[in-house]
């Protein structure tokens, strides 16, 4: 029995609870609330980062090279010579630029495709059901491999790739979450006031499944840095000298044994730390969308 | 003559921790139930009827808690009582019947097992004994083919047989107190008969005592000894169930009383204070708006909607009766056009309109002319839209270009229509309680001036005292309107009040038609007796 | 016979899939970058040799011919010959598979056996410490890529602590392989007595097999949790509770064996991502199995192993799925009905 | 029916369970070895064989000539180019225009059959028929028809020359004039593959000092000594263990943990590192006739310009390179100050970083802003191109070339070289044999071989190499000087390469392994390690 349900809470205005709701699922749930701080830096840092880093990212210094972290090199350096920090800040950029393209595309296609394929059922269920019945047969991974070795490894092949493995998940959820909604009294009614399909589908189903669906972006955010890592790990990822996570870590893999522990471990770190911000700030999202845990 | 009560709350105070603070949803609550006595417990949504149980019985959730007061249960302070003791003490001595009977057992385990959990848990029977005893539950809860049943799955039984395994559950280690937490919402009329035919025999027979929490003033004043109202978390009135009825002393319990649709009122009888006499449309429109010739819809093999023959003419209020999985519903589907009929013709002011296809139906002229409100007025109202918003949906898509000024005039005249005080058109449907969504739906299906509006159990999510007011309105506005009501329902006294003609329906056919008074004072049909039978009728 | 029909007809949905693996695996594999006709003749070919090579192959057709070809010798169960290892496809293919199948089963149950009873006591302990630790430590273990989880544990446990035996593959160096009965040495060594060959090969699985269940711990525990939560809330669990049932009979026989429905699903897409996700760990830990196998294959354009692998691991998945509709046939009868 | 057929074939596995897991023996006459990765073809004659195939079939087969030994000035064993000995042949006699080849007459095949002149003659028709690499590499000896190949009896076999080289002999001691079991062989052959490859590519069929007996391709090959062995001394290690490790993070903690005996595929950073620990016996050996390069293609420009490709050598950071790439594990060859051209490759060039020198030259060219260009290499052997090439864009840029970095998987390097369109990359060659006019002809000869990967064409190059040949052949050592002198010169003024370094090979040892020895081909030999 929740309050809502005994009839007591009564909010202001819309905006206004959102605000309230969000900071009261930040100051009870401490995780998001750092979650929510994290992604506040990593935001800066890919705004802010390549002005404010002490190094040159790409410069090489054979004199200075894989020095343990100091004051002159935070995070040390690499065999190159070159520092890790600014190397790691400056890479913010590119993978949240990957992060958040790929994201946007899959919401796109996806999102689009599921909900249509809930919304009209049908031919376009089974058409859109079957496309991700495909893509989910392959080990997602490896079809993300496929796909940048076979298109050469660029960025919008990184983000294509990455795209098209989540694709399934987006479209399902959407399928899912619009099917649902179908025959909801507020579509009929919508239908009833005139809409035509296009119109519902856009202006009334997917507002209400948009929310459920930044969840999933969020936590496909750090997927998709985690898949661009793996696939710098095999050698497909974005060009040299272009600092990135995970080739950093990939490059920086092998030294571990032999002691240089921070050229892979601060790139590793931070890698975890952004996927770690997404998936906490996912969780976090679905605390403030789910209505259930609305209380 | 025992003079301890079994059961005796004194002071009772629920808190519930919520962000906004500490609420209480029961205050300073008093009630006392004597050994073979059936208390019923009345009130509104958000009374406090049902935490009052949960506080007995020592389930409320996480949030909850016990302010105040003190529960004693034959002698044991409940309050006090260790977990594992309370864990005994549910289901053998005091057990809960809950409402929505399908939910409440477990989808995945037999309904015989689930009976098993329970018997073994309290000691009731042995692993050999426990199937011979759980069907002789089933039986006793009148469950025809126990031995059969014993290995059915929730999903396979219909909602009033899981509501009598339900009670089996609760009954089977005959506990001394059965609390039933709205048993028969949900059900059918003639069902919620049966069930609370059964709860009551039960008790009466193994001398137990039960508390009836329902929101039915009716159906409590049918089946119990005394009556207690809530209101707002605290008891306005007890007594016994006669003197209730006969002598309100609580203005809120007159409120109520007046409110329940009964033989004998009108509309008006139901509020305190009715609203002038609307006077009608200036020229009173009349002849065959709608006429609906031998329509069907089959799902596979089933013909869910079996020929049906209806017509309603202009300023005429239509009522279609019938339970669930009638064919109503569908019927209302087909005649709005939101759903393609297999067979048959609906000819709306003369124009065929069967033949268009529910998708392409938005955008035929006729659309607006027919509009809808629906059952549920929280489903129907676009989580993410403000009442406004949802308002001006059909202008926006269907009338000619306004301004944005212009349509926020509209919208507030359509407000002031429907009662719904302009200030909260800017709302979120969730900061609107469940008469105001009403009103929001009754005022977007009325926004383009339909000729025929059909009302889908348009109240049946609303509480009585609100129930009432909104009945009243739409006979307002159908009246200063002129518009044509199909009114679907599965509530005759509620039909009897609004409408002129009743059809009454059955497995997809008409059974029975005729004006208002006819049908209910003089059916023909014998499911339509069955039907009038069922309902609870409070002692006069 | 009849039991069988519903297994059929699921079987018969997956088809197109099936086919489409087949077709997006074909043109994937005909736009990678390089020329097997080039690979085979060697680094000083002349173009002449090149173009002898790409007709003996059959590359110089038009891709529709092609693609009949590559159908035609599927039907007949030839996938080709790996230009990496020299060998037949399938022959590759079926004796790296247990290789494959045995890690990432080992590292599912690992991952269930932990995750769902953290998501379990996080949701009966909902927003309590514990439930926050467990979310923390699900999400840190899914936020590492799993080559780093995987060199961190090869690192501390083999060699700062020496603790687990060398990364070399699924069996101790000196040690001989057991006779193949299934090709899960875990199941050969008991099945044959060979306790010392079961501990040699649980130590090898160890540290492969647990990078894997980190990754996996958070999906699996988080579906836990939620559907846990959703269940404890259903009003059959409150009935249950009402009904004076003990907490563990509410918790696990009535509320989890609900919960558990979602999670088997879930299990289906966890597997999915751990198959792709052992390619990377198989690559840190020297594993023989076919996801190292595909890796390599891949980089170097070698198609018929990379078609082969695909297709192999479609079927599988498409099996796997097939099983979990049974295993929630079994549980949950609703669905049973339906099938 | 089926699951019948297949319990009972279970049962009759399991039935006999005797299965004891068998330690090896003893460890001592056990070698382990980890590799990056694995044969594909245990015959070298095979199609698309490997490089780790070429190992298995040195030390499975045996040839009819093989070199000597000598020592490098550190002491570690390095085959004598110049010196022949007999493996399977006892006894060789070079005429003027053929080689006679007398047989041990002890000698065996793994299967018992003796080796004759019959199997000699088959193995070599063999290569210099299948096609594909064994044939062209019988080429660079003019060795290229079967009639070139006579039994003269059971145990004498003539080679005929088709013309005078000097490269006849040493090509009759590398990898693929093997000879096979040619019985063993003719008895698996079919109509479609009369060579029996299929038969070889899962087998070794050789009289070779080891055998393979279990390979999992991609996982391990197991090798036994062959004890009736005849090529020469009978080798230490019964067995050999050769484990594929792709991460080069595990084969070094292998190594340091005393688990591997044997890696030589590591990088130059760990190698360096394991050397200053100096807990293992490690060996640097540079390649013979290798260099790693920086190539231009000519015909295009902006590198068509020589001014160009001069201010591109000068703007290299040989120095870094050397430094942070290679950690000192490679020959420097730039830098030379002075002094002769000499008669050997390779050779330092006289290039140095010179950034002043190089942008004065750009602008002379008529690019004083720079240009744009690709700089690719091959991401099979990242770990080394990859900064190489990150340096390089560094420092072209310095003098206004933007360079973007252009990664080509292993498999499609050699497709896009041939293309020969690559404006600029980098690559390492090394050839077999040891002459730098087999190097030159390749490489820079206008005849465009496929290694001729700039396109670059010189008459006056092409005079040179020619006569270089020809001297060879012929034994007119003034005139091969010159030419030889000649052509480096060339090459170092046109500058199509901008050479770099000699590379090393890199072996790492447990100390208690002994007797490695370099060979041309740079894979390990077998035969002379001991261990303990």
């Amino acid at each position: 029995m929740s309050a809502t349900e005994l009839g007591i809470v009564r909010p202001a205005s819309g905006l206004t609870a959102t605000l309230q709701h969000a900071r009261h699922v930040i100051t009870e749930n401490p995780v998001t609330g750092v979650a929510f701080a994290l992604f506040l830096v990593l935001i800066l840092a890919a705004i802010l980062g390549p002005s404010l880093v002490p190094y040159d990212p790409l410069a090489t210094d054979s004199s200075a090279s894989l020095r343990p972290p100091s004051a002159a090199h935070w995070f040390g350096t690499d065999q190159l010579g070159r520092d890790i920090f600014s190397r790691v800040v400056v890479a913010t950029r590119l993978d949240m630029i990957i992060a958040v393209s790929s994201v946007a595309v899959v919401f796109a296609a996806g999102g689009l495709a599921g909900i249509s394929a809930g919304y009209f059922g049908g031919w376009t269920d089974r058409i859109v059901g079957r496309l991700a019945d495909t893509i989910m047969a392959f080990p997602l991974f490896v079809l993300a491999m496929g796909i940048v070795a076979a298109l050469g490894n660029t960025v919008t092949n990184i983000v294509i790739a990455t795209a098209v493995v989540n694709f399934p998940l987006y479209a399902r959820l959407a399928r899912a979450e619009a099917n649902i909604r179908r025959d909801a009294g507020f579509v009929l009614a919508a239908r009833l006031a005139g809409n035509t399909d296009a119109r519902i589908l856009l202006f009334h189903i997917l507002p209400n499944i948009l929310p459920i669906m930044v969840v999933q972006m969020s936590l496909t955010m750090g997927y998709a840095i985690l898949n661009a890592a793996g696939l710098s790990f095999i050698g497909l990822g974005v060009r040299p000298p272009t600092p990135e996570w995970g080739i950093m870590v990939a490059e920086g893999a092998a030294g571990i044994i032999s002691g240089e522990w921070w050229v892979a471990l601060f790139p590793g770190l931070t890698l975890m730390g952004a996927v770690f911000c997404f998936n906490l700030l996912g969780d976090g999202l679905r605390d403030i969308v789910d209505p259930r845990r609305r209380t | 003559m025992e003079t301890l009560p079994l059961l005796d709350v004194h002071d009772l105070t629920v808190e519930f921790a919520t962000r906004r603070g500490v609420v209480r949803a029961v205050e300073h609550v008093d009630l006392s139930v004597r050994r073979g006595e059936i208390l019923g417990i009345v009130g509104e949504s958000g009374s406090g009827k049902s935490v009052t149980s949960y506080a007995v019985m020592r389930i409320l959730d996480r949030a909850g808690r016990i302010a105040e007061g003190s529960v004693t249960f034959s002698g044991m302070d409940l309050r006090d009582l260790p977990e594992s003791d309370m864990r005994d003490l549910r289901g053998r001595e005091i057990s809960m019947v809950f409402q929505n009977p399908r939910a409440a057992l477990n989808p995945i385990r037999k309904i015989g097992r689930q009976i098993e959990d329970v018997l073994l848990r309290h000691g009731q029977c042995t692993r050999a004994d426990a199937r011979a005893k759980a069907i002789a539950m089933l039986d006793r809860v009148r469950i025809a083919r126990p031995e059969e049943r014993y290995d059915a799955y929730p999903f396979e039984l219909s909602g009033g047989m899981c509501q009598r395994v339900v009670i089996a559950l609760a009954l089977a280690c005959r506990p001394r107190l059965l609390i039933a937490d709205e048993p028969t919402t949900g059900l059918d009329v003639t069902t919620q008969k049966a069930v609370m035919d059964l709860i009551v025999e039960l008790t009466r027979e193994s001398r137990m005592s039960a508390i009836l929490i329902t929101h039915d003033l009716g159906l409590a004043a049918a089946y119990c000894d005394s009556v207690m109202v809530m209101e707002k978390g605290r008891v306005v009135e007890a007594a016994p169930a006669a003197t209730i009825f006969s002598a309100p002393t609580h203005p809120y319990t007159k409120r109520l009383l007046r409110a329940t649709p009964r033989p004998g009122a009108t509309l008006r009888d139901l509020v305190m204070d009715p609203p002038p006499e609307t006077v009608p449309a200036a020229i009173p429109k009349t002849g065959r708006l709608l006429d609906v010739r031998g329509l069907v819809k089959t799902y596979g093999a089933v013909n869910a909607v079996d020929g049906i023959d209806l017509h309603i003419d202009r300023g005429e209020s239509v009522g279609l009766v019938g339970e669930s999985g009638c064919g109503k519903s569908t019927t209302s589907m087909m005649i709005m056009r939101l759903l393609d009929p297999s067979d048959g013709s609906i000819h709306f002011d003369g124009q065929e309109i069967a033949a268009i296809p529910a998708r392409a139906f938005p955008r035929h002229p006729l659309r607006k002319r027919i509009q809808m409100v629906f059952q549920d007025p929280t489903d129907s109202l676009n989580p993410r839209f403000t009442a406004e918003r949802a308002i001006a949906d059909p202008i926006l898509r269907m009338a000619d270009r306004m301004g944005r000024d212009a349509l926020r005039a509209r919208c507030e005249d359509l407000a002031g229509l429907v009662g719904l005080p302009t200030h909260l058109l800017d709302r979120f449907p969730h900061q609107l309680s469940g008469g105001q969504k009403a009103r929001v739906g009754i005022a977007r299906a009325i926004a383009l001036n339909p000729d025929l509006v059909i009302l889908d159990e348009p109240t049946a999510a609303l509480d009585v005292s609100v129930q009432a007011v909104v009945l009243n309105l739409l006979e307002e506005l159908k009246i200063s309107l002129g518009m044509s009501y199909l009114f679907v329902s599965h509530d005759l006294h509620v039909v009897r009040l609004l409408c002129d003609r009743v059809i009454v329906m059955r497995a997809g056919r008409i059974v029975e038609q005729g004006t208002a008074q006819q049908v209910l004072e003089a059916p023909t049909a014998d499911y339509t007796r069955e039907l009038l039978a069922a309902v609870p009728h409070p002692p006069a | 016979m009849k039991a069988l029909r519903p297994i059929g007809r699921r079987m018969a949905t997956a088809l197109p899939s099936v086919v489409g693996v087949i077709i997006v695996t074909f043109l994937l594999t005909r736009v990678l970058p390089g020329d097997t006709a080039a690979y085979f003749a060697g680094p000083a070919a002349t173009p002449t040799a090149i173009a002898e090579i790409k007709a003996r192959l059959g590359l110089d057709q038009s891709l529709p011919v092609q693609f009949i070809r590559y159908v035609g010798d599927l039907v007949r169960g030839d996938f080709g010959s790996s230009l990496t290892t020299g060998q037949p496809v399938l022959s590759d293919i079926t004796a790296r598979l247990p290789a494959s199948a045995e890690l990432v089963l080992v590292a599912l149950v690992l991952a269930v056996s932990i995750a769902v009873p953290l998501g379990i006591i996080a949701a009966l302990k909902e927003r309590s410490f514990i439930d926050h630790a467990c979310r923390v430590v699900a999400t840190a273990g899914v936020s590492l890529p799993v080559f780093f989880t995987g060199l961190l544990l090869v690192y501390v446990f083999y060699y700062i602590l020496g603790w687990s035996p060398s990364p070399l593959g699924r069996l101790d160096v000196f040690a001989t392989t057991p006779p193949t009965i299934t090709g899960f040495y875990l199941i050969d060594t008991l099945l044959t007595g060979d306790l010392e060959g079961f501990h040699g090969t649980v130590a090898q699985l160890a540290l492969p097999a647990a990078t894997l269940a980190i990754f996996a711990l958070a999906p699996i525990a988080r579906m836990t949790r939620g559907s846990m939560l959703a269940v404890l809330e259903s009003d059959f669990v409150r009935t249950a509770r009402a009904a004076g049932l003990p907490p563990t009979t509410v918790v696990l026989t009535y509320a989890f064996r609900n919960a558990v429905l979602p999670v088997i699903t879930t299990l289906g897409m966890v597997f999915s991502f751990l198959l792709g996700a052992s390619v990377l760990v198989e690559k840190v830990f020297a594993w023989p199995g076919i996801g190292s196998y595909a890796v390599e294959a891949l980089i170097a354009s070698d198609y018929a192993p990379v078609q082969g692998f695909v297709l192999v691991m479609a079927v599988l998945y498409l099996l796997l799925n097939l099983c979990i509709d049974i295993l929630y046939g079994l549980i949950d009868p609703r669905v049973r009905i339906d099938a | 029916m089926k699951r019948r057929t297949f319990l009972a074939s279970t049962a009759a596995v399991t039935a006999p369970a005797v299965h004891s897991p068998l330690r090896a023996q003893s460890r001592n006459e056990t070698l382990l070895i980890v590799s990056e990765s694995g044969p594909n073809n245990l015959d070298i004659h095979g199609i698309g064989t490997n490089v780790p195939g070429y190992e298995v079939s040195w030390n499975c087969y045996d040839r009819l000539i093989t070199h000597g030994m000598k020592k490098t000035a550190e002491g570690t064993p390095y085959y004598d180019r110049d010196k022949i000995i007999p493996e399977l042949a006892e006894d060789m006699v070079v005429g003027d225009m053929s080689a006679t080849f007398k047989l041990r007459r002890d000698a065996t095949f793994q299967d018992g059959s003796p080796v004759t002149a019959k199997d000699v003659k088959w193995s070599l028709d063999r290569a210099v028929s299948v096609g594909g690499f064994p044939t062209f590499q019988m080429k660079a000896g003019s060795l290229e028809k079967p009639e070139q190949f006579v039994v003269v009896d059971d145990h004498t076999v003539r080679v005929d020359f088709i013309r005078k080289d000097r490269l006849t002999i040493p090509d009759l001691a590398v990898i693929v004039p093997c000879v096979v079991n040619s019985g063993l062989v003719q008895k698996n052959a079919t109509a479609a593959d009369p060579w029996g490859l299929e038969y070889t590519k899962q087998n070794t069929a050789g009289s070779g000092a080891y055998k393979v007996t279990k390979w999992t391709p991609g996982t391990e090959v197991i090798l036994e000594r062959n004890d009736a062995w005849k090529g020469g001394a009978m080798p230490k290690i019964r067995r050999i263990i050769w484990r594929m490790v792709p991460s080069s993070g595990n084969r070094r903690a292998l190594l340091q943990r005393g688990d591997a005996d044997i890696s030589y595929d590591l990088p130059s950073k760990d190698f360096a590192e394991m050397k200053a620990a100096g807990k293992l016996t490690l060996v640097s050996t540079p390649y013979s006739n290798g260099i790693q390069y920086i190539g231009m293609n000519v015909t295009k420009p902006p590198f068509d310009n020589p001014k160009v490709r001069e201010a591109v050598a000068y703007a290299i950071p040989y120095d870094k390179i050397m430094e942070v790439v290679l950690f000192g594990l490679g020959k420097p060859m730039f830098g030379k100050t002075g002094g002769a051209t000499e008669v050997a490759w390779p050779q330092p060039s006289p290039f140095k970083t010179d950034l002043a020198k190089a942008k004065a030259l750009l602008t002379e060219a008529g690019y004083p802003d720079g240009f744009e260009t690709n700089l690719s290499f091959d991401l099979g052997f990242a770990d080394v191109n990859e900064p190489i090439c990150v340096l390089t864009q560094e420092s072209l840029g310095k003098i206004g070339i933007k360079a973007t970095l252009n990664k080509i998987p292993g498999s499609n390097w050699r497709t896009e070289l041939n293309k020969k369109v690559l404006p600029i990359y980098t690559n390492v060659f090394s050839g077999w044999l040891d002459y730098p006019e087999y190097f030159f002809f390749w490489c820079y000869h206008g005849q465009n071989a496929v290694f001729n990967t700039m396109s670059y064409k010189s008459p006056e190059m092409d005079s040179l190499i020619d006569g270089a040949r020809m001297s060879a052949a012929t034994g007119d050592m003034a005139t091969y000087d010159r030419s030889v002198r000649g052509f480096v010169d060339l090459a170092f003024k046109d500058i199509p390469r901008i050479p770099l370094y000699q590379p090393y090979v890199n072996v790492a040892m447990q100390p208690n392994i002994t007797g490695y020895q370099y060979w041309f081909h740079r894979r390990l030999d077998y035969r002379s390690l001991a261990k303990g």
